[in-house]
């Protein structure tokens, strides 16, 4: 492990991120245009949708895809209930607050996600490609928990009063959010495409894939610190629940692969799938059906700790777990 | 001069993911339209935001020009969702040429 | 407090293309200055607009701060095309500071 | 034809474009950030220039380019003439609404040209560089046969009290728009450079092409979509002609270029250009020069209608019959 | 109608760099709260000027709403560097709901 | 020198310049948008950064770096000195604007070095790893002495009134700006990576490069020849400053790198870097340390004339000189 650990912290991946969160604790102005970022967030989408898609269209669909992806429903949607618990009890949020950080960790990171694959791939522990399948199927179950919670704890449903508009327009975001659509729309254009149809994008989307996740991963580590720095809302217990929660999540996530059969390379995908916390669909969605909630804490939590905490350690550990316990 | 009548002019500040439901409600009042303008910064009682479009940290301005009685009823509609949505209101005269179009 | 005095602020929005005729008339009246900022979608009698840089379906808002007369000029320049064009023209009274700027 | 229209529809190009309209119809909120889509349609316009000059440096001159380029200038200037009188007979449009829309059918879709030059080039029918030429001619004669159709209808001028600085701009817009500068520009430099000087660049302009493409039709199969969803003004009757046209105006193209002895690919090119209608420079110039004519309707009508058909059937239909004619 | 307060809104357009500095003015003389808008182009006494991202050519509309003496004090703070540093400033009055907070 | 003047004018990337000042002069509607404009010019310098600090990583540092650092440094603290002096001679200005203008030349052009190293690669001059570096370091020291050169000249300290809020910001700018920050965070990174770190991401910083500069030079000529269309406050003797300048200090530069024993790329590298002008770092940190003085001069001289007037003929020439100095 402690190699596999040393070529995280040599590779450009990994050390962009690094820039972009010291350039922000020293307060440089560098900053990424915000559609440019946005634009890259999609490209990496899209282009891990088709990855994906291709290797299934090669591999054939198989029980295992199905196995996978129930597991993941059935994580993301549990995950938030004894996260919201650890919250009220050690963090001390009120249950809005903890059911809307809760739908956070339920949810997935599809930039942990992807940088999981970088790091797995550079340790030849290949990761099947339904695993795209199974990120996308995480991200939405968890923010219904999360709203369950959520909405449990508010004297009078302030959300009912918006009508029918309101109801859609969330109904639309939790299930139709950009990152589902572009996810499983790739995978499949991807899966119908197959390899030769593939092959005339794969310059744009498989060629310059690395390249433009360091750009990205710059961004982040901008932003991430950035929001640490500027946040009110973080308390110390909230910090460390941050960290405990990919902790938690993540063998969780190992163990249900493993149970499951998945092969080495997947379990610690399904592991990743887990620690990770959502900063793109769920935030959205919160804002929307739960605006009363801080947002300061969700995304301080999920985007400013959890997130690089799963970058810089969390991955690596999680392979770690896996090879011990599904071999290789 | 070219003859002008006296509107109301409001501007309300929200979330991005809430603008909908603020546009919704100035056409359930009636009034024929609305313009959004993008802002990128701020700071309240919250601390501070930066618009972040892969987080959906964003907000926007919504502006619309209305009669007094349909200003009125917009303020009535949005008054009790103000502060649980966090939303900024601000409301003022303005003259306008040709005001039966509002 | 320092010393402050009225003028009028006008803001028009107009079609991206046709922004270039609204300063024109702002310059042709002899106002010193505009200023234009983003819109980002809209509705009106016409429907709904979203901006668009691929097809140019954008607007702007363009703001401008002058004494009462030429704003008075400028009103009656835009009051024939206001429709056609279909231009949004607001006007009301702002304090400045250093008012022989405008 | 069939396997070929089959082809059509497992290629990712097309796959992104179905992707975007089905998104917008169920009114995801995905949407690609507007200064990235610019920036995307910049880079297709300069790719598709240099690549047709750097062919033209490779091929040289010939009668056949400048036939090409005539004929190109007179169907862009003629076909806005039997469009208008079509649009206000069966379309039942006033004069100076069916002058705006019909300067939009005379006028050119890069991206339907490009997509078609694809299309072709799968099907081994490949198409002569100085098409890039004929392309950037047709985008502005389409312009001012549009506005006199308008004009003549208007009771009094309205254009004329804009002075001297509304016709200054109006000019620069109709012959130095964006797009004609971008590809007369670049199919010069193309020329200039040559093969050599190309080979530097091509790892962007030429093997990144495709991926491009992809993202580029997502975009715009979600403004399609999304326009035609939101609009007013479509009758039946415009929708009809809106398909109409293409046909009318591709068969008319394919003939002129197999009369004037083009190579099948070419021909097909130049049916391409003809049925396509134009939803950048076009309504560009209709709004400074007609702002009284409905953007709802022209847009509507050449983006929303013309452009998928062309997308999805036109183009293959046209080659089709390209072969036919021109023998393959 | 639900009840409003009159307050004063007052706007200042400033080079991007410049920024801070009227908004840390804001926070000085504590005001709650600040919103920042981005503008695209404008012409004044030294001629045009557009947005350019990589020359950083960019100026930025702050707004803030503030009680009457509050916003006094805001203006009394800038109005030395109005002109060096080339500020625009206007103010106004706007109704707005539930005044305590600002 | 012929032959490489020429195939400089044939090579694409200063066509698109030129293609981009055409466009601005005959005022076409043509523009780049600008997050994107932003985003290429954030892509090249990362992408400079990190091939210099692979390149580093392969050679190994050397007493050669150093003195070309120190060199840099002086030079860029030492240029503004005279060049505000001539400035008030013969340019006419006062203190205030001499000491803006010269901290821009002072300063550097990371876009004129690039360019610089795509025409001597052609030339087969090779320019070493640690002239990025060099580039790096040469951003700032010329701010310091522009703003020691005009605060002399003003009457009171208007920017003391700042309090410790602006003198911070100023400080982050002089010393953490985008460039800066991102010039040597990638060269670091490179340094670290090393070629097999590289490796994956090559495809998007090396093999994309030349493609991208294209399309930043093609915004950078519109930029520059609308600037000056519009300027007022160019006089002639301020526009022939603004070409002796780079050839002044151009001719300096490379005496010194010749001096200090540099490879002739490497002393044309130093030549180009002396002649070029700020336009990016020193601007945006004159508008907040001087807002008194007039934007319209130093960006238009720096942009507008000596960025040209290097890409076309200064940097040729500069080459020729260290060729004719250092041999080759
Ligand atoms: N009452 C209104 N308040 C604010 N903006 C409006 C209003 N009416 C129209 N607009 C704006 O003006 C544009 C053109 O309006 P119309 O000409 O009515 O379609 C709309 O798309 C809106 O952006
Ligand atoms: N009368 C005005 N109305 C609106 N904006 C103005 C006006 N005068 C100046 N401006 C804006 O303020 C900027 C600086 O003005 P100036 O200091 O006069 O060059 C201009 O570039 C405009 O964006
Ligand atoms: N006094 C104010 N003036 C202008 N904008 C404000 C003011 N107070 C709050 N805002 C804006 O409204 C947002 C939400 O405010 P708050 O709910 O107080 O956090 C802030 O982030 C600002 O963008
Ligand atoms: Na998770
Ligand atoms: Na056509
Ligand atoms: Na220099």
């Amino acid at each position: 492990m402690e190699s596999a650990a040393l070529s995280t912290f040599t590779s450009p991946v990994i050390l962009f991120f690094v820039l972009g969160m010291l350039a922000a604790a020293v307060r440089s102005e560098l900053s990424i245009p915000e559609p440019f970022a946005k634009a890259m967030s999609i490209y990496l989408m899209i282009a891990i949708g088709l990855k994906g898609g291709v290797a299934v269209a090669k591999s054939g669909l198989g029980i295992e895809m199905i196995s996978a992806m129930v597991a993941g429903a059935v994580l993301s949607f549990a995950i938030p209930f004894y996260v919201s618990a650890l919250l009220r009890r050690i963090g001390r949020l009120d249950p809005l607050n903890a059911g809307a950080v809760a739908a956070h960790y339920g949810s997935v990171s599809v930039v942990t996600y992807v940088t999981a694959i970088e790091i797995l791939g550079a340790q030849a522990l290949p990761v099947a490609g339904y695993m795209v399948a199974v990120l996308a199927v995480m991200e939405t179950p968890a923010i219904l928990s999360g709203l369950l919670l959520a909405r449990k704890g508010m004297a009078s449903d302030a959300g009912s009063d918006a009508g029918g508009h309101a109801r859609d327009d969330l109904l639309r975001e939790v299930f139709l959010n950009a990152s589902v659509v572009l996810l499983i729309g790739s995978f499949i254009i991807g899966a119908i495409a197959g390899p030769d149809g593939f092959a005339d994008v794969q310059p744009l989307f498989d060629t310059g894939f690395k390249g433009v996740l360091c750009l990205f991963l710059l961004d982040m580590g901008l932003l991430a610190a950035r929001r640490l720095r500027e946040s009110r809302s973080i308390t110390w217990r909230l910090a460390l629940l941050a960290v405990g929660f990919p902790l938690l999540n993540g063998t969780l996530g190992v163990l249900v692969g493993a149970g499951i059969g998945l092969e080495t390379g997947s379990v610690a995908a399904l592991g990743v799938l887990c620690a990770s916390a959502s900063y793109i669909a769920v935030p959205a969605a919160m804002r929307m059906a739960l605006p009363q909630a801080d947002a300061g804490i969700y995304l301080a939590m999920s985007l400013s700790i959890t997130f690089p905490f799963n970058i810089l350690f969390g991955i690596s550990l999680i392979t770690w777990l896996a090879r011990a316990l599904a071999g290789s | 001069m070219v003859e002008t009548v006296l509107r109301k002019r409001i501007e309300i500040l929200a979330d991005s993911p809430l603008v909908r439901r603020v546009t919704a409600a100035i056409d359930a009042v009636g009034i024929t339209g609305w313009t959004i303008l993008p802002v990128s910064a701020g700071k309240g009682r919250e601390g501070l935001w930066h618009e972040e479009h892969v987080t959906g940290t964003d907000k926007a301005l919504v502006l619309t020009v209305a009669s007094l009685d349909k200003a009125a009823a917009l303020a009535d509609a949005l008054a009790p969702i103000l502060t649980t949505h966090g939303l900024l209101l601000t409301m003022w005269d303005v003259e306008v040429i040709r005001g039966n179009r509002f």
